[in-house]
């Protein structure tokens, strides 16, 4: 492979609607990006911010949350409180200084492998294009913890 | 020697390359074939031009490919998507790169890259239409920026549609300029021709011009300019707003700003061209505006609107030869008599020409062919 | 037992800190008479002279206890850190600045170079002409000064320092106080490692009247609101840290009308108190409809300053990325 | 005890190893932290597939096991099931998925690979941290749902009600019976419709375990398999079914005339009416909107000859709740709008007619009595069918309608039989895909049926010469004659496509399902649970889960109804075991969890001053555990640490 920026995409997505939809886009032998790795929980009310932030802290370029349409959640409206959340996640991780594009919310049902694929492949080229985040080297802190008494 | 026939699959591949991506989609129902109006007065089967060239069997190069008019009739209708106007356009492509495209529009495409107009026209005489009517140029500061249709600019009968558009236009209080002579064709036809490289060079010029003007917002007379600068140029770096005079004039009409006194005493059929209609869809706005006319009678063909029948003159068609018995016009305008009407009207210069040329072959003195920009001068 | 009990050996010192912790010791008011009969408080620099020659004197372990308070932003607060450690037998990370970073953490959002660029350069009252910056090391005729190094990163007392315990608070109360110093004291030392407060949260102490299905209608900031006495301040729309913060103080903030702002730090099992505010504070917000939402939940004013007031560099993003340049280790 | 894992990674054939490089994943999970035996193999859910894995945890002493093939939502229970038959406890098992997430959407092989190990990566780090979990189960209550009276419907609930279990069947009009009920003949026996369907209508409403509620509907669904609470709102019908004798003088009487739907507005019906005729139950309804005594508080006419004294103007809707086990959606399909079909002449000439009118044209209860005419009474000399109007048309509705090819040779037939016209089909392939229907194809090309091989582009009455006069006619090349045909005809009848039921979507929401690209209801699987839905007990009969002639919707409904029967007989149903558990140790009784959690799961103590998860009721959502600010509640399965190590691992950071 060659040397050239290949984003990394963490997607948290839900069971029912997304990583079905993403199941449909396989089983339609659609192509997309190889770019994304899926984890899954139940409902998009699962996925605690946290997540989010320790993707961008393991390195990850770019982060997708993605869960049932309003209204359709598996879950009567497990998907309303992701709805909720995701205004302030989205200035807070801004206010860590990381581009808008590199996080994304997205409604994506089991009947749309075609829209997982198209929000997967725009994600892919729109962090592409904003380069590495890179955050363990540009926020690498120095480790001081050695000292003459440790251990 | 045998009947069979051998597919050749470099054909399609080269389609599919150059373009043509949705070729291989046909399924060959047929629908296309029996919706397209050559069958009116001859056989002509589209989707035989598909089949062969999905197979690259002979034949799909012959010279029916030169028939289509583009009027996209076959592409609202077809039910696998097939872009039906884009794949002909597509093999005209490669087969004029070998040279093989009919003699008539040879003459035309030299006259587009010499004169930068299809009409043979001299390039600094663009603006001989106007005679003694004084005009404004467009100077950056006017709202609209008038480009000037080759066919309105050479073919004296349509420059009095233009001359028409001056006099209305001024009286509506627009606020415009005509880019004034520089304009080179917008390409449209010779695109639909195959000609490629030709088109990529006038809107390259054209682009690089009206953008130096600072145009914003253009004026076209021609639904063939509405459509190529709508859909076409934004790709190539032409990004202005674009309204066709039909649509000006009925905001103008129906706001208010343009009020129509004169009575014009005519039973008047509207002839929808292809390219403002089908393609635009813009099937009120010229209809709305004849409507406001004081005294006139509005008419309808029996096929309208979304099925109205082309006039013949698209895809080149206006350069090429065709029986008069198989021309679209003349079927339009005997059916206008029949139904008793006394002017045929539209809004494309490309159909005033078709439709002028069918009343001298015909004979029909009586019947009209106008612009609603000329029926409307004629209210003022 | 004839011979009198050893007096407790102990230390009290300042880095990063706005000596709010220091008052705090003196504001256990009678009790710290207890205290100074309890212990010998060897090191004070609040209240006593000191010089960086005594303590590098003493012996390694000398120091039973040593309450630590202020983050630690430069090279010499990193040095006294670890002199204090290795002359300490138990380290205490003392107060929300040595426990988290505390508010001068918020430095993190920010390097040196443009703390540097703003302090000595832009701000209000600033009048530097020359553009002199501190420089660790200056030569002048007399030969060469030196000032402490500035680092790029504020932390917390254990991320420079192994650290037994922590006393969270801005500053600590009195009661934490009193609990750890009894705690120290009577040597009944809880595991190592442990923060001597609640394992619950500031709601489990606070006395405002919770609805069963707690509703955010809108986000506000206390000034903007006339504040109900009675009622839980998040389900009024302040961004209250309570439940996300552990708790310890009593709910101090909170029985005077102020939301609590998280000077505890984060409950034992948090995985991030951004995270876990966040999530809490905007999941019952009442909106059903995107549009809502976005009106609604983003209303919520800086979302980072507002969780991570006292945590910021012990989060899980620890600070905001630095301009890349070439890379290489940050500057100390 | 440091786990011990075993990693299994699946072939499927060419569908995952075409692509991934299994060899060069297994080599790479040998060497993580904890894996002490990986594999591939062909087929992993092949039986000898699943022996791998139980021989495996018992030869290797495994305490974890993944498995690498395909999406968990399709084999994740048979793993499961594998390894607990091994004495694993089977939520120690986890899924990679490398064959819808990976090998079948990418080409390039080295890029799939790497994503493949990067996938079975993150499955190993979360297979590490997971935990035991006891599975529960709850008893199923004893009674099915059936929603929708049509032929699937009916079909299904005699199955169940005849197995001994007993059903509430839910229709909204005020017969049960469906479109079946509105044909003639069917294809391709030409077995009269009304003649077969009606018997199995009459047992439906007189089985003793059946409760029969039309003119009904269901207002909303709560609870989950085995344990729904359904409401169901009756409609007032102004008539009290226990009183009412249906002798019918009402509908008679009756002054005020609508379009009858059932008849699809070609003729009308009365604002007291019954669908038709054989209508069950028989017993008619007020329509409120259409009747002129709630219009203008005159007439009741109907009550006046009333004998038995029926009416009941002060009727009102009533909401009942039902508590039921299973669920089963048989609402059946709708047309599409025939107004979009313009250019075939719809709505413009008034002998253009679609499908279903000519349905009513033809029947014996129709407006005309069954006789084939055109609007000014006379018969037609020819018609044309065209087939294909909105099916299988990126226009309009993509997919192929399934019955029109079938229909269209009936409708010839019929025709033919009856009129003596020419009938030409115009068809862009002939599906005649069933038992019998090729033969019947043949037989109509005996009788002289007219086939022209091309897709009908418009019909004008526009003539172009004058046999064309007075005529429509039907423009379509014929593609096996590479001919421009213009065929003039008296009558056009349109195969117009098939279509969702217009409230598709919502009634989707109502029970948790959902719509396939098509627009009708989403299938499990669409080969081996065609019947089932995403949600547990909700089951799918008849064309609302695709276009069905009656042969495969009838099949379709007693498949459906074997499967809700089996958990139904079984007694007992097995309950989400991931669910929520407060940490007490943390928790200070915030009561955020109580908000959001979408099933009131979560109770506060006030003793205590703890939250408390309702077990029985927590579905696993997980979305209290997110939203807990003290990090105060654990959700069992996908807790903190497991999803933590997932991200951790789903890249190789460095």
């Amino acid at each position: 492979m060659s040397n050239a920026f290949e984003p990394r995409i963490v997607v948290l997505c839900c069971n029912w609607c997304t990583y079905a939809g993403a199941d449909l886009a396989g089983t339609s032998r659609m192509k997309y990006a190889p770019n994304v790795r899926l984890v899954r929980v139940m409902c998009s009310g699962r996925i605690d911010p946290a997540f989010v932030l320790r993707a961008f802290q393991d390195g990850a370029d770019g982060v997708l949350i993605a869960g049932c349409h309003p209204g359709d959640c598996h879950y009567i409206n497990g998907n309303l409180k992701t709805m909720r959340r995701y205004p302030a996640l989205e200035t807070m991780v801004q206010q860590f200084g990381i581009e808008p594009h590199r996080l994304r919310l997205e409604w994506i049902s089991a009947a749309e492998g075609d829209r997982f694929v198209e929000v997967v492949n725009e994600m892919t080229e729109q962090v592409r294009a904003l380069g590495p985040l890179a955050w363990k080297q540009r926020s690498a802190v120095a480790d001081l913890s050695g000292s003459p008494h440790a251990g | 020697m045998s009947h069979y026939a051998t597919p050749m699959m470099e054909v399609p591949d080269m389609i599919v390359e150059s373009g043509g991506r949705t070729l291989d989609l046909c399924f060959q129902c047929g629908t296309c074939s029996g919706t397209c109006p050559w069958n009116l007065v001859r056989d002509f089967r589209v989707r035989d031009i598909l089949t062969r060239a999905q197979l690259g069997l002979e034949g799909y190069e012959g010279e029916d490919l030169w028939m289509c008019a583009t009027c996209n009739a076959c592409v609202d209708r077809c039910p696998q998507g097939v872009e039906i106007v884009d794949l002909v356009r597509t093999i005209r492509m490669l087969i004029a790169e070998t040279g093989a495209a009919p003699k008539t529009l040879r003459a035309v495409l030299g006259s587009v890259q010499s004169n930068g107009n299809p009409w043979s026209g001299d390039r600094n005489a663009r603006m001989a239409w106007v005679k003694d009517q004084p005009v404004r140029t467009f100077d950056g500061t006017h709202e609209y920026a008038y480009f000037t249709c080759c066919t309105q600019a050479y073919d004296p009968r349509n420059a009095k549609v233009v001359r028409a558009a001056v006099r209305v236009l001024d009286a509506g209080g627009v606020s415009y300029g005509f880019v004034g002579g520089s304009e080179a064709c917008c390409g449209d036809a010779v695109r639909k021709t195959g000609a490629e490289t030709n088109f990529q060079n006038l809107a390259a010029h054209n682009v690089g011009l009206l953008n130096g003007l600072g145009v914003k917002h253009l004026l076209v007379p021609s639904p063939h300019c509405l459509n190529t600068f709508r859909k076409e140029y934004p790709e190539l770096g032409g990004k202005w707003q674009v309204t066709h005079v039909v649509e000006l004039l009925a905001d103008l009409v129906m706001s208010g700003r343009l009020a129509l006194k004169n009575a014009v005493p005519l039973k008047t059929i509207y002839h929808d061209p292809c390219y403002l209609g089908r393609n635009n869809g813009i099937y009120d706005a010229p209809r709305d505006v004849l409507r406001a006319v004081p005294g006139l009678e509005l008419m309808e063909f029996g096929h309208t609107r979304e099925e109205a029948v082309c006039c013949g003159g698209g895809g080149g068609r206006l350069w090429m030869e065709t029986p008069v018995e198989e021309r679209f016009a003349v079927l339009k305008l005997r059916e206008a008599q029949a139904r008793g009407a006394d002017a045929v009207v539209t809004a494309c210069p490309y159909c005033i020409s078709m439709f002028e040329d069918a009343k001298t072959a015909l004979g029909l003195d009586q019947l009209q062919v106008l612009d609603v920009v000329e029926v409307v001068a004629a209210a003022l | 037992m004839g011979e009198e009990k050893k007096k407790l050996q102990l230390a009290l010192y300042w880095a990063a800190s706005c000596g709010g912790c220091d008052v705090a010791v003196l504001d256990v008011n009678e009790k710290i008479l207890d205290i100074a009969a309890a212990a010998d408080i060897r090191l004070w620099p609040i209240a006593m002279d000191y010089k960086y020659k005594d303590i590098e004197k003493w012996a390694d372990g000398e120091i039973d206890v040593c309450l630590f308070n202020g983050a630690v932003r430069n090279s010499e607060q990193l040095h006294l850190a670890r002199l204090l450690r290795q002359k300490s037998k138990v380290m205490v990370a003392f107060g929300a600045c040595a426990a988290f970073g505390g508010i001068p953490g918020l430095a993190n959002l920010h390097s040196r170079k443009t703390i540097f660029e703003a302090v000595y350069g832009y701000t209000a009252s600033t009048v530097n002409p020359e553009g002199t910056t501190p420089q660790p090391t200056l030569k002048v005729p007399e030969g060469e000064v030196h000032l402490p190094d500035f680092f790029d990163d504020v932390y917390a007392l254990h991320q420079v320092v192994p650290v037994e315990y922590f006393v969270p608070g801005c500053p600590p109360t009195p009661d934490t106080i009193m609990t750890a110093v009894n705690a120290i004291v009577t040597g009944n030392l809880p595991p190592v490692g442990s923060t001597i407060a609640s394992n619950k949260s500031v709601c489990d102490d606070c006395k405002r009247k919770k609805s069963d299905k707690p509703k955010v209608e809108a986000f506000h900031r206390p000034q903007e609101i006339r504040i109900d006495p009675e009622i839980c301040l998040l389900e009024q729309g302040l961004t209250c840290m309570g439940s996300a913060t552990r708790g310890g103080c009593g709910a101090l903030c909170p029985s005077v009308n102020m939301p609590c702002r998280g000077c505890y730090g984060p409950m034992p099992n948090s995985l991030d108190v951004g995270a876990d505010a966040l999530a809490a504070m905007t999941s019952i917000v009442d909106a059903g409809d995107e549009k809502t939402a976005r009106e609604k939940a983003g209303a919520l004013h800086d979302p980072l300053g507002t969780f991570y007031r006292f945590t910021l560099p012990v989060s899980m993003l620890r600070r905001a990325p630095k301009p890349v340049q070439g890379g290489g280790p940050p500057t100390l | 005890m440091e786990p011990r894992i075993g990693v299994f990674v699946c072939h499927c054939g060419t569908n995952i190893a075409g692509v991934v490089d299994v060899n060069r994943v297994v080599e790479a999970a040998a060497r993580w932290p904890d894996v002490v035996h990986a594999v591939e193999y062909k087929f992993m859910c092949s039986d000898p597939g699943q022996g791998l894995v139980k021989d495996a945890i018992v030869k290797h002493d495994l305490s974890r096991v993944v498995v690498a093939a395909c999406s968990p939502r399709m084999h994740e229970p048979t793993f499961r099931k594998a390894c607990a038959m091994a004495g694993l406890n089977p939520y120690l098992f986890e899924m990679a998925n490398i064959r819808e997430h990976c090998s079948w959407v990418h080409e390039d092989k080295e890029a799939a690979t790497l994503k493949a190990i990067d996938i079975v990566r993150a499955a190993v780090a979360k297979a590490r941290l997971l935990e035991p979990l006891q599975t529960r189960f709850v008893p199923v209550t004893q009674k099915v749902l059936v929603v929708g009276g049509g032929v699937a419907g009916i079909q299904a609930a005699l199955d169940i009600a005849n197995a001994g279990t007993k059903v509430v069947m839910v229709e909204r009009a005020q017969s049960i019976g469906g479109h079946m009920a509105q044909l003639d003949k069917t294809f391709p026996t030409l077995d009269c419709s009304a003649c077969i369907l009606t018997p199995k209508m009459v047992q439906v409403a007189q089985h003793p375990n059946i409760e029969l509620m039309t003119y009904s509907e269901v207002e909303s669904v709560d609870g989950f398999v085995g344990n729904f609470t359904v409401k169901i709102r009756r409609k007032a019908r102004y008539v009290d079914e226990a009183v009412c004798t249906a002798c019918g003088v009402c509908i008679e009487k009756c002054p005020k005339k609508v379009p009858s739907e059932f008849d699809e507005g070609m003729m009308p019906r009365k604002a007291i009416y019954r669908s038709f005729p054989q209508a069950v139950p028989g017993r008619p309804v007020i329509d409120k909107e259409s009747c002129t005594y709630f219009k203008n508080g005159k007439c009741k006419i109907c009550e006046i000859f009333c004998e038995p004294k029926a009416i009941r103007w002060d009727d009102q809707d009533q909401v009942v709740e039902e508590k039921v086990g299973a669920i089963l959606v048989a609402t059946g399909m709708g047309l599409i709008d025939p107004h979009g079909l313009s250019q075939w002449g719809y709505g413009r000439y008034p002998n253009v007619l679609t499908g279903l009118e000519f349905e009513r044209l033809n029947n014996a209860t129709g407006p005309t009595g069954g006789r084939i005419v055109l609007k000014d009474g006379s018969t037609p000399k020819s018609v044309a069918i065209l087939h294909c109007i909105g099916s299988r048309d990126r226009n309009h509705k993509e997919y192929c309608s399934r019955v029109c090819c079938m229909y269209a040779l009936k409708f010839a037939h019929l025709i033919k039989e009856k009129t003596h016209a020419t009938v030409y089909n115009f068809y862009i392939d002939m599906r005649c895909f069933g038992k019998g229907y090729e033969e019947f194809y043949n037989r109509l090309l005996h009788e002289g049926v007219k086939f022209v091989r091309g897709k009908a582009a418009f019909v004008t009455d526009q003539a172009a010469n004058d046999d064309e006069k007075g005529k429509l006619v039907v423009s379509a090349e014929s593609t096996t004659l590479g001919e421009v045909l213009r065929v003039p005809v008296d009558m056009v009848i349109l195969a117009s496509a098939v279509a969702p039921q217009k409230d598709a979507e919502a009634v989707a929401r109502q029970f948790g399902m959902g719509l396939s690209p098509d627009g009708f209801f989403m299938e499990k699987h669409p080969k081996l649970e065609p019947f089932s839905t995403a949600t547990d007990g909700v089951f799918l009969a008849g064309a609302c889960q695709s276009p069905k002639d009656i042969p495969d919707t009838v099949a379709h409904g007693a498949a459906a109804a074997s499967t809700a029967l089996s958990l139904i007989s079984r007694g007992t149903v097995e309950v989400e075991s991931a669910t929520a558990e407060v940490l007490t140790d943390f928790c200070s009784g915030c009561k955020v969890c109580q908000d959001v959690c979408p099933y009131g799961a979560i109770s506060f103590h006030e003793d205590t001053k703890l939250a408390e998860v309702n077990a029985s009721v927590c579905k696993g959502c997980g979305t209290c555990v997110a939203t807990c600010p003290s990090g105060a509640i654990v959700g069992r399965h996908f807790n903190d640490r497991q999803i933590l190590a997932q991200i951790d691992a789903a890249f190789l950071w460095e």
